[in-house]
Parts: C-alpha cells; structure tokens; sequence
C-alpha cells in the first residue's frame, strides 16, 4: 500500500491519485444516543494491524472506497467500493 | 559525574578512562509510587521533573526499545513558541522557557540553538491569519514579527522571489525559535532523572495494565510485574495500543510523518524556514545537514517508514521555495508515528480509571513540547490537578466540545 | 607527477584523452576513466580532508560506499557538492574540487584537531560548551557550524531539467552483476517484461573488474555480450547510471538516472537526471557485496585500498596503485589481487594473512605471510611503511600501496527497506537479507554465494523461479565453464579490529569515528546499536556506513560480549545514495510547482487590464487599474463606488459548480445542509449552509433548483473540489441508497456577476426573456436565452455585493465573447469590471461571510445563522454534534461589525480586539477582526469580528490591538452590517 | 447582434510535431457526461446504442458514468432531446464546454505518457479502445487510447493549458 492501492475499478493506481479520509465507521442511526455519534466522530480503535478506512479515487474513478489494510505491513487485504459494501452489510 | 571543560580535559589526559555511564542499568523493583510507560523525551521529562521540582524519585520509566528510540530521536528538532490559540501558546511559551535554561539545568549540552523560526506567507489570507497570530503570541509577550516581503529577502535571499508559482509576500518570524540536538534531549533527561533516583529500565514492554476494583495497580512487562501507585502513559505513537490494555479508547490516530537529512553541507541556511505554498520546512543541523520534512503521509500507520509519493511532493515544494537546493543531495528518509488528535491538540489529563494518567495526541509538535510536557504532566501527577499552564488538555473536551483546533479542520486528524 | 596509468590492458580509451581540473589544477584522462581512477592515474592519492581531524584522505573505494573521494564538481548553478569522485564519470572539461580543508587540501588547518583528539572523543559536545550560557548561539555554535559540514552548496538556482516516469514490468533486476545479468538474460529470453538497473555506467558489475574467463570469453567481454543481448530484446529495458534508491510498499522501487551528469555538453532538451518509479511482480537482488575495511592504525592514510578497489583500478582502469605494494587480506581475494597485480608488472611485496592457512591456490612471487596482521600504516599524506606483526615480532615494511579485505557484507539494503531485518549469518560471516520478503529475492553475492560461476549459476536459478511464478516458462541460462574462479573462503572467525596499533584505527572513515570512540560508547552506556551510531555518529556520513556499520556492530559485539546477531543492525533506509532534489522535484518546481487553472474570462479580464493572484490554482482579477490611479486602493475604491452607483461585471467562473440530479436529490441536499431544502421550488436558488459532522461550518453557497430532479450548487472557490469530495462521500459512503448523481460542472460555465443599480438594465439588453422585478425576482434561477435565441444560459438573481445583482452563466467558449458584449452595451450605463478585492470590500460592507469568517471553528449561530438550522429535520450533516455544551456557550466569539471611532483611523484584518482600558494580555484578548477594507460607502475602515458574546456587545467602545506594528486603533463594535441593512437595494 | 465566438481553450496552441511524436488540440465539440442512478440495471448497451443514434463516442468514465464525445457541437435541440432520452434511469450533463481534449500520438508518445501516469500502458495491459481516469503529472486527466501510439487525453478547461504545457514539457527530448 501506500505506494500503490487497489482501486476496485481502476486496478493499482498511486497513493497521489486518492484522498484518504480515516477510519470507514458505520454512521450511526439520526436518533441514535449522543455517545454513538461522540464515538463516531471522535473515538478511533487504531490498531496495530487490519484497519478500514475511506479511501476516495479522486484523479481516477472518483469512486469513495473502503480500504482494508495492515497498519504495520502496509499490506491492502481488500478494497472495495463503499457504496457496495454498505449493500452488503444492510 | 558532573560535565564540565574540566572533566572532559581531565579525562582525555587520563585517556577517557574514567567515564562513568551516563545512567543506570537497573532491575525493576517491584512497586514504584509512579511508573511511567514510555522512554520518550515527554516520559523521561515527566520523570526528570517529578524528582526535581516535586521530589518524587520513587519512579520508574519503563521503554520497551532504547530510551529516545520514538519521536525524540526522529522528529526535525524545531523549538517554536509561535502558536495561535490561547490555550496552546502560553504553554508552548513555557516549554520555550524551559529551552532556554534546558542545559545548565541538567548539565548536558543538548544544542538549543534559537536561530529564529520562519514561516513564509504567499497570498493576503495567509499574512491576515499570521496576523491573528502573531498579535496572539504580542499579547502572550512572545515575540513576533512580521516582515515584508523585501525584509525576507535581506535574511533569505535565495528563496525562490522572481519565478515562484506562488510569489512569497513576507513572513511571520519568531527569533526565538530554532532547533535542539533531539537525541541529546532524551539523553540530558535520562541521566538527571537517573542521578536523582529514578530507575530508567530500557527492554522492557508493557504487556497489560492491571486494575483491581477499577484501580490502576501496576502494569504487566516483559520483565514481570511492576506495581505502582500512579500509571503514567507516554508513549506517543503507541498510545492508542497502550490505553487499550485499560480497555480506553482515544481521539487519536497514528500516522507515519516523514523526515529527511541532506548530505553535510557548509552553512546554507542559518535558521527555520517553513513554506507557506506548499508542505516543506528546513533547517541546518550543526553537524551541516540540511534537515527537512512536510506533511504526514495520511494514512494510519504504525510502520517507521513512508512512501515515495510523500518524498517527491516534499521535494517539489524544497525546490520551489529554494531553487538552488535542486543539486542538494538528499541522504536519508525516516519516518515517526504520530498520535494524531482529533482537534490537532494534545492531551494531559487524568483518566476515568483511578490512577491512570494519559500524556498523547502530540501531533507533529511533540519534540518542542518535551520540556513543558514533562514539567506539566509531572504536576499532575504530583498535585492531582492541572499545570494551569496545560489546564485546557483535558480529554473529555471532544464530548464537551470545547476543542482546540488551531488549524479548524475538524475531527479528522489527517488534516491538522 | 609521475603516471600510474598501465601501457595497456583496462576498458579505457587511451585515443580519447579528456582534461579535466583538480583544485584547479589541470591534469588529463582517458574516455572510460573515473574521476577518482583519473586522479590515481595522475598520481593524486591526497584527495580529501576527514570530518573532524581533517585528516588527509585517498580513495579507499571504487564505488558507491566511498567515504573519502567527495569532492565538488561543476560551478554556479550546477555546483555539485559530496560528489563521490568513484562515482563520477570523466567528461572533458570536468572542474573537481576538494572539500572541508583550508587554506588548501595539502596545508589543513583544521588538522591541528587531531592534536586535542584525546579531548574530541566521542558525544565531547554534549559535556562542553554550555558556559557561559549565552556563549552557545554567539561564540561556540557559529565556529562548529563553520568548521562542520563537506562540500559547499550553491545559492544559484538550478539551470538544468528534471524528469520522471513510471515503468512497469514483471521482474526488475537491480544490479547487472554476475548474478544479474543471468537472472534477466534468464528472465528476458522466456518473454518476461524485465527491467535491470544499474548505477554504473556500464553493465557487468564485477565482472568489469574480473580477470576470470567465462565459456572461454574474457569476463568484461562476457558482460558486454550479455548486455548486447538484453538491449535487443524488446521486452528488456537495461538501464545503466540508474541507482534503485529505495523500496517501496506495492514493490514500488524508486530509481534515479543519471541522464546527462557524464557529459561535457549538455543537451538543454533532455533531462541531467531521471526519477523512476518502477512496479515490478517481482525483483532480484543482485546488489553484491560490499567488501570491509580492516580497523587498524593509520587505515585511513592516502595509498591504503580496499583490495576489491585496487582490483577495479588494475583490470578496469589499468592504474597501478602504487610502486610497492602489500596486501592485507583475511580471505582469498587478496591473492586474486596479488595474481592480477603481478601479472600487471606491479611489485607485492607481501601478502599479510591472520589465518594459518589461506591462499592455497596463490603462485605468485609475492612473500605471504600467515597468522599475520598489519597493526598501523604509517605516512602522511600518503602511505610510506606498515608494521606487520607476526607472532611476537614486528616488522616494519616500506610500502606505497596497501590493499586490505576484512570480509565481504551483502549488500542488503533495499531488502530492509519495508521492515525486514537483515540475520546475521555466522558462516558467512555477514548479514544476509531478510528471506524472501515479500517479492524480493536476492541472488548472488547478495546473499552470500561466493564465487562467480557460483553466482551466475545462484542469479539463473533465481530469476528462472521468480518469472516462472508469473507463468513464464523459463529455462535458467547457463554460461559454460568459468576458468580462474577464486572464491573468497570467508574466515570461520571475523576479524574485528586489529589490537596493538598505535595510530588511530578508523570505523568510519568520514566522519572520523575510531575504535575508541566505540569503546567510549559502550562504556558511558550508549552500546546500543541505535546509541552508538547517534553518540558517536557513526554509519551517518554521506555514506550511510556501507564500509563502517558491520565493523562497527562487530566491535560493539565484543565490547559487549555479544554476537553480531545479537547486537543487530540499525535501520536501513532510503536512500541508497543520496539522490538530488533535483531528481525528486522533476519538472514541477518554479513556476511549473503547480498547475495554473484558467478561468475562461481570463482572456477578458486581461484585455480590460486585470491584475491577476493566485486564488488556490486559479488567477483571478484582483483590481482593474486605471491611468492616473495611484495604487490599488484608488483603484478598487472607484470599482466599489462604481458597483453602488452604476455596475460591475466580475468573473466568478471560479466559484465551485456541482449538478445534482436524480429522483432523490432534494433529499439529499436536505441531508447535507443544516437548512431546509425539500421545499425549493423550481427556478428558484436558496442561500445554504453546510456543516462538517463535527457541528462546524463548512462552506456555503447557493443552491438553485433547476428542474425538478436538478439542481446547481454553487461553493466557495476554495472549496470546491473539497465538497465535491465530501457530497460524494455522502452519496456513496453514507447514504448509497439514495438516488443521487453528482457532476462538477465548474469548467463547463463562464460565469459573471453583474451588480449594481444599473446590472438589470445592462443585461436586459442581451436577454430575451424580461428580467424585471415581477418576472424574475430576487432569488430567481432558470435557463435564459440571449441574443434573440442565438445562446442560453443561466440566470440566477442573487447577490454578494448588497446591490441589485444576478449572475449569468454562459457555456465557457462564449464566455469572453459575451463578457465583451456586456462591455459594449454597458458602456453607457457605466458598466465597468471590477476585480475580488472590490467583491470584498461589498460583501465586507454587507456583512456576508466568508471563509475568513467560516474559519473551520465556527457553528451557525456564531455568525448569526442559528436560526437557519433546522433541528426539525430527521437528520443532517452535523446535526448531532452540534448539540454540545461548548458550540453553545455563552461566551463563544460571534459575528461583530466594528469601526474605528475616528474615522481617520485604520486596522487591519488579524488585529486582535481587547476591551476598553483592559492591559494587552492574553487572559483580556476578546476576539479578532476576520475581514477589514476601506469602506467608500461608511468612508472609513471597517471590519467584521469574531468577539466573544459580539452580537450583545454593540456599541461598546474596543481598542483593535495590533501589537505587531505597534498599531492600537479605538473603535466600536457594530451590527455586521454597514450597507443597506433593510435590504431594499437588493429586491429592487 | 455581437459577434458570437466560442473561444477555444486551446485557441493560442499549435500542433507540436515532430517525427517522434505529435500533441495535438482537438476539437471542442460535445462532450456529455452520463450518469446512471444507482439502482439502475446495467446501461452499457443503452449508453452505446444513445451514443450511435447521437453520432457519438460513449467512454467508460466511472462505473455507472460515460463521457459520450463528439468533435461537432451538438444542436440545443438535440440536446435537449438526448438528455430527455436518458431519464429516468440516467442523467445526462453537458459537459462540452467544461472538458478539453488533445491528442498526443506518435511512436514516443508511450514514452511520454509514463512520465506522467502510474497507469501501465503496455498495450495488453491498457489496449487500444480502453478509457482511463488518471493523474497526467499534478492534472487529472480522462485518457483514451485510440491505437497502440495514439492517445486522446481530455482534461477541465480551466487545467488544459497547464496540461499542454506540462506535455509538451514531456515531449520537449523528443522533438
């Protein structure tokens, strides 16, 4: 990663090509309780390790993805298109 | 041993035999009346100052690597006092005070050199926002100045004013800031901490944090269990690991910042220069490297190391600000791990969990911080309440929503 | 001064001579030579002074790791400091200097630091130099930052190009060494896209150096037939003068050429270096190994070798290193050097050997001496004599040249660049590479095979593997019999120093780090691998200790009574060799650092004499002078009163331009402004706030509804591509169900604002359909035709400057034209351009806000849009952080107008606003001024503020504190706005 | 009425050719950019079949987007009547005036490319008929490739200029 990130549409493309936006957090529900959105917002796991996080293809497909990546190695496990993974997951 | 001309004379005649370590290898013992987690500049300051100013020395600060083998030993060593927002700048006013009698205080010369610190602006807003800030740092009675355009030219005159994509129209200098010998920081408060008592112990990683009736009690280590009275976390970089074996989770992100030393050169530059157009500083160590760096690569990373993409935009940016350095050769890239905050500030404050006190989310400002950190986070530790200097770094700000955004970018930690 | 150079023999052109300087000094080459061979051929040992004791120094190498040989080449803007002279091709004219000495090279006085070195030991200046305490920045610090440093950078900027590209291929091979070159030949004739890269100017690595006979072909001959090969095979791109510097994650490998840096006359057309950025599946390691030093006194004195260099400068050179000449190796590959120097004519008079039995195979005429050492070497500015210890006694033997061989280190480098750590290998008495990490094989000396044919055999096999797990077939070449192969035979035991000298015996040679300084150390508590290179510095020169760190780690290893393995390495980094700004900058530098974005009315504002400023990557008109204005203000005081009183045309293309269509859009634009947004009717626009998810503005704009499924949004210039990012963030990421289609139409539309009392008058002229008040109100938006039907474009009645004002949006090509039409039929009505700074001064006058005010820490009810958020609404962006105690304290800074109590007074944007008669400190700082101009219409100064609690403190007497330039203006605090507050101007 | 001109971006560049290489303005015709909502069914057969009766080229863009090209301006008119022809399932936004194009051919335009995309553009992995959204150097660029040595790059107006002067920088050691 880093150097070269999967695009899902594109295929490997340079870090200079995206916009990274942080960890890929499930919005939480417009009613839920103040400390779903304070954790929301402001809390992150930070792992060692596997983390997800919004990735957008800015120069390429302009398509927002969900990065999964090893924080230590760099290594990308997956990458995928949010709006399809926000499908899956409902 | 005390440094001096004299010994360092004495003992090159005696063919430097006789110098004495310059702290302990200690055992642990098995209870301190505060362990501090992270041999960094910020947990080696807390423990220097606990014993000095607050006569703690009953302290143990545990490093899983060699002590300074963090951000204190791989940041690009700038001191600066020259921030905005009044609860940040009177404490980075402190810690520039404490810069400037560092030395003499723990009898190592760590190099604090204040040869003015910088920062270009190219378009009205940014003058007006240097402005904002500058009368910030007048009213803190830290100096400031704003030069013109032709007044940057007398001090710099190779910086790039007849060709630039983005003219340079002045800057904001701050003489009193400048650059310190960072090793030396790490190194100076490791041996005053240990010539008072404290037990510095390196190789020894902390495994879990254990609580009894929701206490702090001790931490689990590489090297056994250690007890303590109070739990002190200062470990930039790995903070948000370290807190989760106390089931804590922080307002932090890591993210990997990248820096660069040139080959030696003989003077080039005299003091800091920051770009305003782009992300690119630089500095001259003593030694001749020009020492430079930009913006955080962007991504969370716990890996020392960053990508190319990073190195040519902060080459771009090196060239466009100082033509000339186009034939400077660039020696080596190294990376350090951020504790990104969520508001761009850092934290000193008590946790909810009795005895576990939390020193994080430094940013790329931590290395200028060291002094005023350790002093501020040894008050707390001592007096149970906030160095009134520090009072503002408190956690639960984000749910409270009294943030400290200096650049306002909002919760993305990336941006700050 | 005498010739070393050979009558024969070398891969030199001696029909090609080349004059070059040293030190000004005129001396003469050969086509194929090396500066630093050049220089060794004139007879030039004394080439450098050391770091600290200024000691004189020779070259030691004959490659990339050289630590001595740095020299400065070329003048003014191409001044090239640190320049290894090993590395630097010969060109005809080619000006060398020497560095860090003075008055000259031959005459340092920097030398007399050796005198006070027992005073100079390692980490001296962190004990010293700290009184008096002033004494730092004026006295001590100036004298070691003059007295640090090597070569001398220029302040002139660069006259020459820089380029980049990206490659792409299965397997890169970086080295074109014995195992290289079989690796790719293997690689290539099965078909694979094979890239070789190689820092010297030929391919064949030490086979150019190699005496040896390969399937009957001389070795150098070999190499040149192999990279023949290559070079004719189109799925092959060999490039030599190409350093791989770093490796990067996705195996991206960084690589720079070196265009033009060996040519007398440049070509200005092409670049004098190339960065490469190159994707390989995968890559062999064929980086070889790099031989080690022996620490013993005096190792450093001109005329001592490393003996894989005197080989190089022997066979490839055909410089002889000296008259007399001893060698002091701990391996075989002295005695394959001694065998070379010998059938070259060049006397040895020793071989001096630690093991007791070692060079079994060694003929020659040269005494070998065995369970030997060489403790010092003596001699100035060049070698005269070594002590050779043999069991208790101790010769002395004059000599000129002395080679030496420790051992030999794979040069792992590029395999630790990502995390690995390289493992220490007893047998091989050398850290090898990290396994198989990741994509990157090593091969050859690169791992430790010793041996040509051995690693020819290692770099076949390897690279065959590596391509057939792309589905290549690959069969791995094989080469023939290799006559006088001489392996090396490491020693079961390294090593490390050598004890008993007198003279002081360098690990690192450039920056002036001893034994001692290591034992120093260790002893003061720095034994840490990590300590130790920061205490003593060593392993960071220019080198990056490529000689130094495995001696080091050796002798750290015994001081701490650990093995190598244990003690371990530092961190290998990029880059591999320093790599030039220059090359990393490529093209985008000067005025080329970033794109310029043109508006398509730049054409226009030019003609009608625009001053132009940067906006982000945009130009945008700043004033439009006139003859007999003064300055700018005069200017842009006369296009304000020209907007209130008759018209101004402004282009504000700039301006972010998104369409929003689909079923679901008006939804969706409920969801990302704080306001309302389901009800907009059609061909109507509506002021919008959109905040981030943190409760804080983020940027505004209008919106207007163009149909019933399409909307514009407009967004602030500086902003643009930010919420195009962010609305696609929330229709993919947040909300994929909503059906929404987003597209920046920013650059289909010139757009101008037309404002003032006159605008509708002007623009009726040209627009078909009646734009009166009754048809097309304020806020109105549609489609309108022009020009009896000949265009269509948008209209949208809206307002930044408080006047009577729409904005026209044409498709861009007709922009400039249509712009000149205004012009035209605006001429008599008064119409004239007006540029931001006027914009500003209107909207200041106003009270509109911008992202001055919008400044990333304000909510809405900071600037007075409190009511506008709709809290009603299930959910929009920012709703639920916005409800916290702190966003909604009583004192937080609100939107102030404020103005100077004599309005003769001025301030100016950043003052900071204290309270009547409160002391200048930080605890009393009530707020800021966000925004201030000079008002024609209040005829004074005046400014917008962000002032704690402002909105309930009009009237009250402040002070604008602007202690920077000592400027203290009393003033009040006023509504926000200054003009037309009634807004009847506006619904004219 | 006015004279009615529709300035070329490009208007002041002239074709730079050499042997090696050609860049070249094209034309500013139509460009339209094609939208499909999400829960639409595959629209690739509808895009081409639209692009047909339109005289258009239809370009991958995006999934679910296409850039439907023309060297001639298209009529209000007709328009109007292919916009309409998308909806529902479909948007359609002009984009002629926002985009430029040029063209850059020539046996070294491989080599000039590579200096400014990461995208690999050996023929198997990039073939000719294939579209691109990619970085040209700092610009963001929709790259075609036409046939092995002939590539079509459009880019905003407002960048097109920038992006020639930074090709023809690419091209200037081939020249």
């Amino acid at each position: 990663m880093a150097s070269l990130v999967p695009c899902p549409h594109c295929g490997s493309r340079p870090k200079e090509e995206f916009t990274i936006k942080g960890a890929a957090l499930a919005r939480p529900a417009p009613d839920a309780d103040p400390d779903s959105w304070f954790h929301y917002v402001y809390l992150r796991e930070n792992p060692r390790g596997a983390y997800e996080e919004y990735w957008h293809h800015t120069a390429g497909c302009r398509r927002w993805l969900i990065v999964c990546r090893d924080t230590v190695t760099h290594q990308v496990n997956t990458s995928q298109d949010a709006a399809a993974a926000k499908g899956q997951a409902a | 041993m005390r440094y001096s001309v004299f010994s360092l004379l004495w003992n090159g005649l005696r063919g430097n035999r006789d110098w004495t370590p310059a702290w302990r290898q200690p055992e642990p013992k098995p209870h301190y009346d505060v362990v501090i987690v992270g041999g960094g500049g910020h947990g080696l300051a807390t423990a220097y100052y606990l014993a000095k100013e607050f006569g703690i020395a009953n302290v143990a600060v545990l490093e899983k690597n060699y002590i300074g083998s963090g951000n204190v030993g791989r940041n690009t060593t700038i001191i600066r006092s020259n921030y905005l927002l009044p609860a940040n700048n009177p404490f980075y006013e402190l810690s520039m005070k404490l810069w400037e009698g560092l030395e003499q205080d723990f009898n190592f010369n760590a190099m604090v050199s204040q040869r003015g610190v910088l920062n270009l602006y190219h378009s009205d807003a940014q003058r007006d926002a240097f402005t904002r800030r500058g009368n910030a740092m007048r009213l803190h009675g830290v100096d400031a100045e704003l030069l013109d355009r032709e007044a940057v030219r007398r001090m710099v005159p190779f910086l790039d004013f007849d060709n630039a994509r983005f003219p340079i129209k002045g800057g904001l200098l701050q003489r009193r800031g400048g650059t310190v010998r960072h090793d030396a920081v790490a190194w100076g408060y490791a041996r005053g901490a240990d010539s008072r008592g404290i037990d510095i112990i390196q190789g020894c990683e902390v495994t879990g944090i254990r609580r009894e009736n929701g206490r702090v009690t001790g931490v689990e280590t590489s090297r056994g269990f250690i007890g303590c009275g109070k739990l002190a976390l200062a470990a930039a970089g790995n903070s948000s690991e370290v807190a989760r074996m106390a089931d804590l989770k922080l307002p932090l992100e890591s993210h990997v910042l990248q820096a660069f030393v040139s080959e030696g050169l003989k003077p080039f530059i005299d003091g800091v220069v920051t770009f305003g157009a782009g992300h690119f500083y630089v500095s001259q160590s003593d030694k001749g490297g020009l020492v430079f760096g930009g913006d955080i690569d962007g991504y969370n990373s716990y890996a020392q190391r960053g990508n190319l993409a990073t190195v040519e935009h902060v080459a771009e940016a090196g060239k466009a600000m100082i033509p000339a350095l186009s034939r400077v050769r660039v020696l080596r890239a190294w990376g350090g791990i951020m504790d990104m905050s969520m508001d761009g500030s850092p934290i000193i404050d008590r946790t909810h969990i009795d005895n576990l006190y939390l020193n994080a989310g430094w940013c790329y400002g931590g290395f200028k911080a060291t002094p005023a950190s350790g002093f501020c986070f040894a008050h707390l530790l001592a007096r149970g309440t906030p160095h009134e200097k520090a009072a503002a770094f408190r956690l639960d700000r984000f749910r409270r929503g009294h943030l400290l955004d200096e650049k306002g970018q909002g919760a993305q930690p990336n941006l700050h | 001064m005498t010739s070393y150079r050979l009558p024969q023999g070398g891969l030199i052109d001696r029909g090609h001579p080349l004059s070059f300087t040293f030190d000004g000094k005129a001396l003469q080459g050969v086509q194929g030579d090396s500066l630093a061979s050049a220089l060794l051929a004139n007879g030039r040992r004394l080439v450098g002074r050391s770091f600290k004791y200024h000691r004189p120094r020779g070259i030691l190498t004959s490659g990339a790791a050289e630590p001595n040989a740095l020299m400065t080449i070329g003048s003014s803007g191409r001044t090239e400091p640190n320049t290894r002279a090993t590395m630097q091709e010969l060109y005809a004219g080619l000006e060398a200097r020497s560095q860090n000495r003075w008055p000259s090279l031959a005459f340092d006085i920097g030398a007399l630091n050796s005198l006070a070195s027992p005073f100079l030991g390692a980490g001296f200046y962190y004990k010293t130099f700290m009184w008096p305490a002033p004494f730092w920045e004026k006295v001590y610090e100036p004298f070691i930052r003059k007295a640090a440093g090597l070569g001398r950078a220029t302040h002139e900027a660069d006259p020459d190009s820089y380029d980049k590209c990206w490659a792409h291929c299965d397997l890169l091979v970086v080295g074109s060494g014995p195992a290289g070159l079989a690796a790719a030949l293997t690689a290539g004739r099965a078909g694979a896209r094979v890239i070789v890269a190689d820092e010297h100017a030929m391919a064949g690595g030490s086979l150019l150096s190699e005496t040896a006979i390969i399937g009957g072909t001389p070795a150098s001959a070999f190499a040149e037939a192999c990279a023949t090969e290559l070079r004719s095979l189109p799925n092959v791109t060999l490039l030599t003068r190409t350093t791989v510097f770093g490796w990067y994650d996705g195996n991206v490998f960084g690589a720079v050429e070196r265009v033009q840096r060996h040519i007398a006359t440049l070509s200005p057309s092409r670049p004098v270096e190339r960065l490469w950025r190159i994707v390989a599946k995968g890559t062999i390691l064929a980086t070889g190994a790099e031989e080690r030093p022996l620490v013993f006194g005096g190792n450093d004195i001109p005329g001592v070798m490393m003996a894989g260099a005197m080989r190089t400068y022997l066979n490839r050179y055909a410089v002889a290193p000296g008259r007399t000449t001893a060698i002091f190796t701990a391996n075989d590959s002295g005695y394959q050097l001694a065998a070379d120097l010998e059938a070259r004519g060049v006397r040895v008079s020793a071989i001096v050997d630690p093991r007791a039995a070692g060079g079994a195979t060694y003929a020659g005429k040269a005494r070998v001496l065995r369970d030997a050492v060489v403790t010092d070497a003596h001699g100035g500015r060049s070698l005269a004599a070594i002590d050779i210890r043999s069991g208790s006694r101790t010769d002395r033997l004059k000599v000129d040249a002395l080679a030496m061989s420790g051992g030999f280190s794979p040069v792992v480098h590029l395999a630790c660049h990502r995390g690995g750590r390289p493992v220490w290998s007893d047998e091989k008495a050398g850290f090898l590479p990290p396994a198989n990490f990741g994509g990157l094989t090593p091969a050859g000396a690169a791992r430790g095979i010793d041996g040509l044919a051995a690693c020819l055999d290692d770099g076949a096999r390897r690279g065959a593997n590596l391509v057939a797990t792309f589905g290549f077939t690959a069969t791995p070449v094989a080469f023939g019999t290799v006559e006088g192969d001489v392996p090396v035979s490491a020693p079961a035991k390294t090593l490390w120093s050598i004890p008993g000298g007198k003279g002081k015996a360098f690990v690192d040679y450039q920056n002036d780090v001893h034994r001692k300084d290591l034992d120093l150390a260790v002893k003061e508590g720095y034994g840490h691998v990590e300590l130790a290179k920061r205490y003593t510095t060593g392993g960071m020169a220019t080198d990056q200790g490529k000689l130094s760190n495995v001696n080091a780690i050796g002798l750290l290893a015994e001081a701490r009574g650990l093995s190598p393995g244990a003690v371990g390495t530092t961190t290998f980094r990029p880059f591999y060799t320093p790599v030039s700004f220059g090359a990393l900058a490529g093209a985008h530098h000067g005025e080329h650092f970033q794109p310029v974005r043109r508006s398509p009315l730049h054409g226009w504002a030019a003609r009608h004499g625009a001053v132009f400023v940067e906006t982000g990557l945009w130009y945008r008109s700043a004033w439009f002078p006139r003859t007999g204005e003064k300055d700018w203000r005069e200017s842009v005081a006369r296009e304000v009163v020209n907007v209130r009183r008759n018209a101004g045309l402004c282009d504000v293309s700039m301006l972010g331009k998104i369409e929003i269509c689909g079923p679901d859009a008006a939804e969706f634009l409920n969801r990302v402004y704080c306001n309302a947004f389901l009800k907009l009717p059609i061909g109507k626009a509506r002021y919008g706030l959109m905040l981030r998810e943190d409760g804080m503005i983020y940027d505004d704009g209008t919106t207007s509804r163009l149909e019933e499924n399409r909307f514009l949004m407009t967004t602030t210039t500086a902003y643009a591509a930010g919420a195009m990012n962010h609305l696609e963030f929330c229709a993919q990421a947040l909300w994929p169900d909503l059906d929404v289609r987003l597209a920046s139409v920013t650059d289909q539309w010139a757009q101008m604002a037309i404002a003032g009392p006159k605008s509708r008058k002007i623009l009726q002229a040209i627009i078909d359909e009646d734009i009166g008040d009754a048809a097309f109100p304020y806020l109105a938006a549609h489609e309108v035709s022009l020009f009896g039907g000949a265009l269509h474009g948008r209209l949208f009645r809206i307002s930044f400057s408080g006047e009577l004002a729409y904005e026209l949006a044409i498709p861009a090509a007709y922009g400039d034209s249509v712009a000149e039409a205004l012009m035209a039929t605006g001429r008599t009505e008064g119409l004239m351009p007006y540029g931001v700074e006027a914009l500003s001064v209107l909207r200041i006058e106003k009270g509109h806000v911008t992202h001055n005010e919008i400044n990333g820490t304000v909510v809405p009810a900071d600037l007075g849009f409190g009511k506008m958020v709709s809290l009603a609404k299930p959910d929009f962006i920012g709703k639920a952080m916005l409800q916290r105690e702190g966003l909604a304290a009583p004192d937080r800074p609100r939107l102030v107008g404020v103005v100077p109590l004599d309005p003769a007074d001025t301030f100016r944007t950043g003052a900071h606003i204290l309270a009547k008669n409160a002391a200048a400190t930080l605890e009393n700082d009530q707020g800021y001024v966000t925004s201030s101009a000079h008002s024609p219409h209040v005829g004074s100064t005046i400014g917008l503020a962000l002032v704690k609690r402002g909105d309930e403190r009009h009237g009250e007497e402040v002070v604008v504190w602007n202690g920077l330039n000592g400027e203290f203006t009393s003033a009040r605090l006023c509504p926000p706005v200054f003009f037309d507050p009634s807004n009847e101007k506006l619904h004219a | 009425m006015p004279d009615l001109r529709a300035l070329p971006a490009l208007a002041d560049r002239t074709p730079l050719v050499s042997h090696g290489i050609r860049l070249s303005p094209l034309p500013e015709g139509t460009v339209l950019q094609m939208i499909v909502g999400p829960d639409a069914p595959d629209q690739t057969a509808n895009v081409e079949r639209l692009a047909n009766e339109s005289g258009l080229a239809a370009r991958p863009l995006s999934p679910g987007q296409w850039l439907l090209i023309g060297d001639k301006p298209t009529r209000r008119a007709d328009m109007k009547h292919l916009l309409a022809a998308l909806e529902p399932q479909a948007s359609g936004i002009d984009q002629s005036h926002g985009r430029v194009r040029m063209r850059l051919e020539g046996p070294m335009a491989v080599k000039v490319l590579a200096k400014g995309t990461a995208v690999d553009l050996n023929q198997r992995a990039f073939p000719p008929g294939r579209s691109v959204a990619t970085l040209i150097g700092h610009i963001a660029a929709h790259l075609t490739r036409h046939d092995v040595e002939d590539f079509e790059i459009a880019v905003l107006r407002g960048l097109a200029e920038a992006c020639w002067i930074d090709l023809a920088g690419m091209c200037e050691e081939f020249v």
